[in-house]
C-alpha cells in the first residue's frame, strides 16, 4: 500500500518539478523525485537498488547539479590586486572591496567569484560581457568611460604620478597600470618602476614603498576615488550596487571596513 | 577465451596507455599484433566450422554472459581491427593526449565485446560505453560545434538506450534470459504476441538510434561532420557497424524482416537526398554514412543466405572506403582550410598528391566500380535479393551515390604542391590496398561460386549504366540548388521523430505479424 | 502498478525533452527518461509476496527476482556518468554562448562559419 | 512554420499514444510474475554470497559490472578534461554558517562508517562498493563544507588522488587477469566459496567490493571537486 502510494506521488513531483522555470527548484524537485523512487525500491523489495539510487541518483547527482549551477547565478568580478582593497592572501582574499562585494553578491542572492586579471584587461572584458563588474583599485576621471559606467567612489584616494613622458599630461594616463600587483612590486624593487607605470595610486603607493622607497612621484591635484566599473548595459546592477553602498555608508558599516583594511 | 580476452586486453592497455603516457606507441603496436593473433585463430576455428565460444558465470544454458565468435561477430570484430590499425597509424605524428589514446582503446574494445557478446544486457552496457567514448571523441577539439554536436548525440543516444532497456526488461519479463541464443526458440514459439511487437519495435527503436537509421540517428550527420578525421573514420566505419550488428543480432530472434527493408530504404533514400544537397564534404559523408546503412539493412531484411552474406560484405566494405574517405577528406580540407567543394576546387593544388589518390580510390570504392570494394560487396547483395521492389532501391541508391559524389571530380585532378605526411599516406595505402583487392577478402567472408558470380557480366553492365547515369543526371541538375527541410536535426524535433519511427517499426510488425 | 508508472515516467520525459528549452531542465529530462527504465526493471522483478533477495541463515522464503536488480545497478550508474559529461559540455556551451536556451546556441551555432571558429577557452 | 501551440499539441499527443500503446500492449499479455526467476535455481554455493544481488553483480555478470567500472572512470577522466580547460574559480569557502559547518563536522564521520560497513557486508547484506564509494565521497564533502575546499584539496591533491584513481583501476583489471595465471579463463573466480552468510565468504566478491569502493571514492571526489573550482556561469 505504502509503495502505491509513493509510487502515485512520483509522476506528480515529476510533473511539478519539470514545468519549474527557476533551475534550482526543478534540479532539487527532481533530487526530491529519486528519494521517492529509492524509497518506492526499498517497498519493492530491493534494497540495494534503493541505497543506490539513493547515493548516487538523489545525492550525487543533485550535488553536481547544485554545484553546476550554485544558486540561480554567479556575480563575476575582474580584478587587479591591490593590497587592501582586494588581494589575496593564502587561499582567501581579503580587503574592503572584497567585503563591499561580497556583501553585496550576498544581498542579490548571487554566488561571487573573483578573477584576478592585470588591470588593463578589466574594461575589456567588462565591456565584452565577460565580467559584471570590475574591481581593484579603479580610479575614472569621468562618470562614464563608454560604453562603461563607474560607480561614485567609495574611498577617497589620491593619484601620483611619475614625470611626464611622451609629452602627454600625466592626468590622461592616470588610469593605466600594467599588470599585476606582484609585476609592480618586482619592478619597485629594481627601480624599474616608472618605466611601467606612469602613475599609482595611494594604495599601491602605500604598499609598494614599504619594499623600497619611490622616487619622483609627484601627487596630483584635484579630488581622487576608488569606484567600481560595470557595463552601460547594466543599469540595474549599478543601480543596485549604490544602494548598497549608500546602505554601507549610512549604517556605518563602510567606515569601519574603512579602518579596518585600509588603515 | 580469446574472446573475453580481445576486449579485455584492450581495455587493459588503454588503461595502461594513460598510465605510462610514454609507452602509449608501443603499446599499440603489441595490441595491434596480439589482436591480429587472435583473431585469426577465431577466424581458423570458425573456418573448421566450430565457433568458439565463451561464458561467464554458471553453466546452464541463458545464464550468466555468453560470447559466440560467430560468422557476423568475426566479421564486424576484423573489420574493427582493420580500421583501428588505419586510425592509429594516421595519428602517428599527431600531438594528441595519453587520454585520446585511452579513447579510441576502449572504442575498439568495446566493439569487439559487442561483436561477441550475445547478451541483450552486456550490449547494452557496451554501448553506453561506445557512447560515451564516442562522445568524449567528438568534443575532443573542444570546438563549440563539436560541443553541440556532441551534446546532442549523447542526449538522443541515451534517450535511445532507455528505449532499449524497456526491450530488455519486456523479453526478461516474459523469457528470463538475456541470451539472444536460448531467445531465438522461445521467441518462435510465441510469434506474433503483443509482447513480441512490442519488445521488437523497442529494441529496433533504441538501437536504431545507434545504428544510422534515417529516422533515429538524426544526429549523425552533425557529430560525424564535425568530429576530427580519425574520429569520424572510427564512428562511421565500426561504431555505426556496431549498431547495424545488433539489429542484425535481433532480426536473427525477431521478425524484423519487413521493417529493415522499409527503414532500409526510407535511410537510403533519404539520406541520398541529403548528400546531394549539401556542400561540406564532410557533411555530405556523414549523410552517405546513412544511405551505404540503407544497402545493408536491405540486404539483411531480403533475409535470403547469400543477401545476408551480401549485407556482411557491404558492411566491411563501407567501413573500408568511409573511413578512407573520411581520413582523405579530412586532411584536405585541413591543408586547403574548408571542406566546402568549391573551395578545395579552387585550391585544389593545396591538397598532397597521395590524400588525392586515395580520395579517389574511396570514392571509386563508393560508387562501385569493378572491381573494387563497393562493386564486389554489391553484387552479392544484389544476388540475393528475390524480389523486384528492393533491387530497384538499390538501383536507384548506386544512381544517387555516383550523382553526389560527382562533386568530388573537380578537385581530384591537379599538380600538387604539398606532399602529404608518411604516416597519412601509409593508412591510405593500407586502407586503399584492401579496397581494390577486395575480391580475394570477400572470398574469405563469404564463399568462392558466390564471388565468382559476383564478377559476372550482368553486375558489369549495370554497375558501369549506374556509373553513367548518375554522371549524366549530375551534368542535368548540378546548376540547381535544392533545400531540403533541416529543422528535422534539431534537438527538439529529434525525439518526436524516434516517436514516430516507432509507430512505424510497430505497424510494420503488425503488417508482416498479420500478413504471416 | 510500477511499471504503469515507469511508462508515464517515460511519457513525461519526452514531453519535457522535446518542449523545455533549457538545457539544464533538458538533462534533468532525460534523467528522468533513464529513470524510468531502472523503475521498468525493478518492477518486472517485483513479486507481491516475495522477499528480498537476501539470504538469512536457517529461513527458507521466495524471493523476488535478483536479476533485473543487479542489471538496474549498472544501469544508475551508467545514467551518472552520461549526466555528469553532459552537464560540463552544457558548462563549455554557456561560458561560451551566455545562454542555456538550446533554440538560441542553435542559432548560434549555425550562425558562426567554421572558419572563424575558435576552440572554446 | 507550425505555430507553437499545434507544435505543443501535436507532441502531447504522440506522447500520450506511445504512453497508451506501451501500456496496453504491456497489459495485454502480462507476463506471469515468477516464470523468469531463473536465477535462483542457482544453488547459493555457486558464487557464496547471501546477497543474492551481489552474487550476480560481481560473480555471474562480473563482465557488466567491469564496463560499468570503465564507464564510470572514463567519465572522471572527461570530466577532468574538459573542465581543466574552463576558468577556475576562487572559492574564499564553501561553508555559510555555523550550523551548516557543525553539521557537516558530525555527518562526514558517520558517512564514512556507513560506507565502510557497506564495502565490508556488501556481499551478505544491502550496499556494495558503488554506494559506499560513493558516501565515502559525499563525506568528504561534508568535511569540506566544514574546513573549506582549498584546505581539503590541499589534504587530497586532485593530481594524486586522480593517479591514485589509475593505479587502483590497473589492480582492478590485474585482479581480473590474474585467473590467467593460473590457467583459466580471466574473470573467472580464485578464492573459495566459505560459508554463505558469513564476512569471509563469497570470494572475490569482498575484495571486488573493497576495490570498487575506493575507486568509486576516489572518482566520484575527482568529479566533485572538479565541479566545485569550475562552477559554469548557469
Amino acid at each position: 500500500m505504502a509503495g502505491h502510494v509513493l509510487l502515485a506521488l512520483v509522476p506528480i513531483v515529476a510533473v511539478v518539478a519539470l514545468t519549474q522555470s527557476r533551475r534550482l527548484s526543478a534540479i532539487i524537485g527532481m533530487g526530491l523525485l529519486s528519494f521517492l523512487l529509492a524509497a518506492a525500491y526499498l517497498v519493492m523489495h530491493a534494497p540495494d537498488v534503493a541505497i543506490t539510487e539513493a547515493t548516487i541518483g538523489a545525492a550525487l547527482v543533485t550535488a553536481i547539479y547544485v554545484l553546476a549551477i550554485r544558486r540561480t547565478g554567479r556575480l563575476t568580478v575582474v580584478a587587479d590586486e591591490v593590497p587592501g582593497l582586494l588581494a589575496r592572501e593564502g587561499d582567501r582574499v581579503v580587503g574592503l572591496e572584497y567585503e563591499i562585494l561580497r556583501g553585496f553578491a550576498n544581498s542579490q542572492g548571487l554566488d561571487l567569484s573573483i578573477r584576478f586579471v592585470p588591470l588593463r584587461r578589466v574594461p575589456w572584458l567588462i565591456a565584452h560581457g565577460e565580467a559584471d563588474i570590475g574591481a581593484g583599485g579603479i580610479i575614472p576621471l569621468t562618470e562614464s568611460i563608454d560604453p562603461l559606467d563607474a560607480t561614485p567612489g567609495h574611498l577617497d584616494t589620491g593619484v601620483y604620478a611619475f614625470d611626464a613622458r611622451d609629452g602627454r599630461p600625466t592626468s590622461e594616463l592616470a588610469p593605466d597600470y600594467d599588470g599585476y600587483f606582484s609585476e609592480l612590486q618586482s619592478k619597485a624593487r629594481n627601480g624599474l618602476l616608472s618605466s611601467s607605470a606612469t602613475s599609482l595610486d595611494l594604495a599601491r603607493v602605500l604598499s609598494l614603498s614599504r619594499g623600497a622607497p619611490l622616487e619622483g612621484l609627484d601627487r596630483l591635484d584635484g579630488r581622487h576615488g576608488y569606484a567600481f566599473l560595470v557595463s552601460k548595459e547594466r543599469a540595474d546592477l549599478k543601480r543596485e550596487l549604490v544602494r548598497y553602498i549608500e546602505s554601507l555608508r549610512h549604517s556605518g558599516e563602510l567606515d569601519r571596513l574603512v579602518a579596518r583594511f585600509v588603515q | 577465451m580469446p574472446l573475453i580476452l580481445l576486449p579485455l586486453l584492450r581495455f587493459l592497455i588503454a588503461v595502461l596507455s594513460i598510465s605510462i603516457a610514454r609507452a602509449r606507441r608501443p603499446l599499440a603496436v603489441v595490441s595491434h599484433a596480439v589482436d591480429a593473433a587472435m583473431l585469426a585463430w577465431l577466424a581458423a576455428s570458425l573456418a573448421r566450422g566450430t565457433p568458439v565460444g565463451w561464458t561467464l558465470g554458471s553453466g546452464s544454458a541463458g545464464i550468466g554472459i555468453s560470447m559466440t565468435g560467430d560468422r557476423i561477430g568475426m566479421t564486424f570484430a576484423a573489420l574493427a581491427w582493420g580500421l583501428s590499425l588505419a586510425v592509429n597509424v594516421y595519428i602517428w605524428r599527431d600531438r594528441l593526449r595519453p587520454y585520446f589514446f585511452l579513447l579510441v582503446h576502449l572504442l575498439v574494445g568495446a566493439c569487439y565485446a559487442v561483436s561477441f557478446t550475445q547478451d541483450l544486457f552486456n550490449a547494452y552496457l557496451l554501448f553506453e560505453l561506445l557512447t560515451l567514448v564516442s562522445f568524449l571523441l567528438v568534443g575532443y577539439e573542444r570546438r563549440p560545434r563539436q560541443i553541440w554536436a556532441s551534446l546532442r548525440y549523447l542526449i538522443l543516444s541515451s534517450f535511445g538506450m532507455s528505449v532499449f532497456l524497456f526491450g530488455v526488461g519486456i523479453v526478461y519479463a516474459h523469457c528470463g534470459t538475456l541470451d539472444v541464443g536460448v531467445l531465438r526458440p522461445l521467441i518462435a514459439a510465441s510469434a506474433g504476441e503483443p509482447w513480441v511487437l512490442l519488445a521488437a519495435a523497442l529494441l529496433t527503436t533504441g538501437i536504431g538510434v545507434k545504428a544510422g537509421v534515417f529516422l533515429f540517428s538524426l544526429w549523425l550527420p552533425a557529430a560525424h561532420a564535425r568530429a576530427m578525421p580519425a574520429v569520424s573514420a572510427l564512428l562511421s566505419g565500426v561504431v555505426i557497424k556496431m549498431g547495424v550488428l545488433e539489429l542484425f543480432r535481433l532480426a536473427d530472434v525477431f521478425p524484423l524482416r519487413l521493417p529493415l527493408i522499409v527503414l532500409g530504404s526510407i535511410t537510403g533514400i533519404l539520406g541520398i537526398a541529403y548528400a546531394v544537397t549539401v556542400h561540406d564534404i564532410k557533411k555530405m559523408l556523414a549523410f552517405h554514412t546513412l544511405s551505404q546503412i540503407g544497402y545493408v539493412l536491405i540486404g539483411f531484411g531480403a533475409d535470403t543466405p547469400v543477401a545476408r552474406l551480401g549485407a556482411l560484405t557491404y558492411a566491411v566494405a563501407h567501413g573500408l572506403f568511409k573511413a578512407l574517405l573520411f581520413l582523405s577528406a579530412g586532411d584536405a580540407s585541413a591543408h586547403v582550410g574548408s571542406a566546402d567543394d568549391r573551395t578545395l576546387t579552387e585550391h585544389k593544388a593545396r591538397i598532397p598528391r597521395a590524400t588525392r589518390i586515395a580520395l579517389a580510390v574511396g570514392v571509386l570504392g563508393i560508387v562501385g566500380l569493378p572491381p573494387l570494394a563497393g562493386f564486389d560487396a554489391k553484387a552479392i547483395l544484389e544476388d540475393g535479393l528475390s524480389s523486384l521492389g528492393p533491387r530497384i532501391i538499390v538501383w536507384l541508391l548506386s544512381i544517387g551515390t555516383v550523382l553526389s559524389f560527382a562533386k568530388f571530380v573537380p578537385f581530384l585532378f591537379a599538380r600538387s604542391t604539398v606532399r602529404a605526411e608518411r604516416p597519412r599516406a601509409c593508412a591510405y595505402a593500407w586502407l586503399g590496398g584492401l579496397i581494390v583487392a577486395f575480391w580475394p577478402v570477400s572470398v574469405l567472408m563469404t564463399s568462392v561460386p558466390l564471388c565468382l558470380a559476383a564478377l559476372g557480366g550482368m553486375h558489369l553492365i549495370e554497375s558501369l549504366g549506374s556509373l553513367l547515369a548518375g554522371a549524366g543526371l549530375y551534368m542535368l541538375v548540378r546548376r540547381r540548388t535544392l533545400r531540403l527541410p533541416q529543422a528535422i536535426f534539431r534537438l527538439e524535433e529529434s525525439p518526436l521523430i524516434i516517436l514516430l519511427g516507432f509507430f512505424l517499426v510497430f505497424v510494420l510488425l503488425f503488417i508482416s505479424g498479420s500478413a504471416g | 502498478m510500477p511499471i504503469i508508472v515507469s511508462f508515464v515516467l517515460l511519457g513525461i520525459g519526452i514531453l519535457a525533452l522535446v518542449l523545455r528549452r533549457d538545457l539544464v531542465i533538458k538533462l534533468l529530462a532525460l534523467g528522468l527518461i533513464n529513470g524510468s527504465s531502472i523503475l521498468f526493471l525493478v518492477g518486472i522483478g517485483n513479486r507481491p509476496s516475495a522477499r528480498a533477495p537476501i539470504h538469512v541463515p536457517g529461513e527458507v522464503a521466495t524471493f523476488v527476482d535478483p536479476l533485473p536488480q543487479a542489471l538496474v545497478l549498472s544501469a544508475i550508474v551508467v545514467n551518472f556518468a552520461i549526466l555528469a559529461l553532459a552537464l560540463v559540455f552544457v558548462m563549455i556551451l554557456v561560458e561560451r554562448y551566455h545562454t542555456t536556451d538550446a533554440v538560441r546556441i542553435e542559432v548560434e551555432t549555425s550562425r558562426e562559419s567554421e572558419e572563424e571558429e575558435t576552440p572554446c577557452l | 512554420m507550425i505555430s507553437r501551440r499545434g507544435w505543443v499539441i501535436g507532441s502531447v499527443g504522440l506522447v500520450v499514444l506511445f504512453v497508451v500503446l506501451l501500456s496496453f500492449t504491456y497489459m495485454a499479455s502480462y507476463p506471469e510474475p515468477g516464470d523468469s526467476a531463473r536465477y535462483l535455481a542457482i544453488p547459493l554455493e555457486d558464487s557464496g554470497a547471501a546477497n543474492r544481488v551481489a552474487g550476480i553483480y560481481l560473480n555471474t555478470r562480473l563482465f557488466d559490472t567491469l564496463i560499468e567500472i570503465l564507464v564510470f572512470s572514463v567519465a572522471v577522466l572527461g570530466v577532468r578534461y574538459y573542465l581543466s580547460h574552463s576558468p577556475q574559480v576562487s572559492l574564499p569557502s564553501l561553508s555559510e554558517s555555523a550550523v551548516v559547518r557543525t553539521a557537516a563536522g558530525i555527518l562526514g564521520p558517520l558517512a564514512l562508517l556507513l560506507s565502510a560497513y557497506f564495502a565490508t557486508f556488501g556481499h551478505i547484506s544491502p550496499g556494495g562498493g558503488f554506494a559506499a564509494g560513493v558516501i565515502a565521497a559525499s563525506a568528504v564533502l561534508y568535511v569540506a563544507i566544514a574546513q573549506g575546499m582549498q584546505a581539503t584539496e590541499r589534504r587530497l591533491p586532485p593530481q594524486r588522488v586522480a593517479t591514485a584513481e589509475k593505479a587502483v583501476l590497473l589492480f582492478l583489471l590485474a585482479w581480473v587477469f590474474l585467473p590467467l595465471a593460473f590457467g583459466r579463463a580471466p574473470l573467472s573466480e580464485l578464492l573459495p566459496r566459505g560459508t554463505p552468510g558469513q564476512l569471509l565468504s563469497a570470494g572475490s566478491i569482498l575484495p571486488y567490493n573493497i576495490l570498487i569502493a575506493v575507486k568509486v571514492f576516489l572518482g566520484a571526489w575527482l568529479v566533485i571537486a572538479a565541479f566545485a573550482q569550475h562552477r559554469g556561469e548557469l
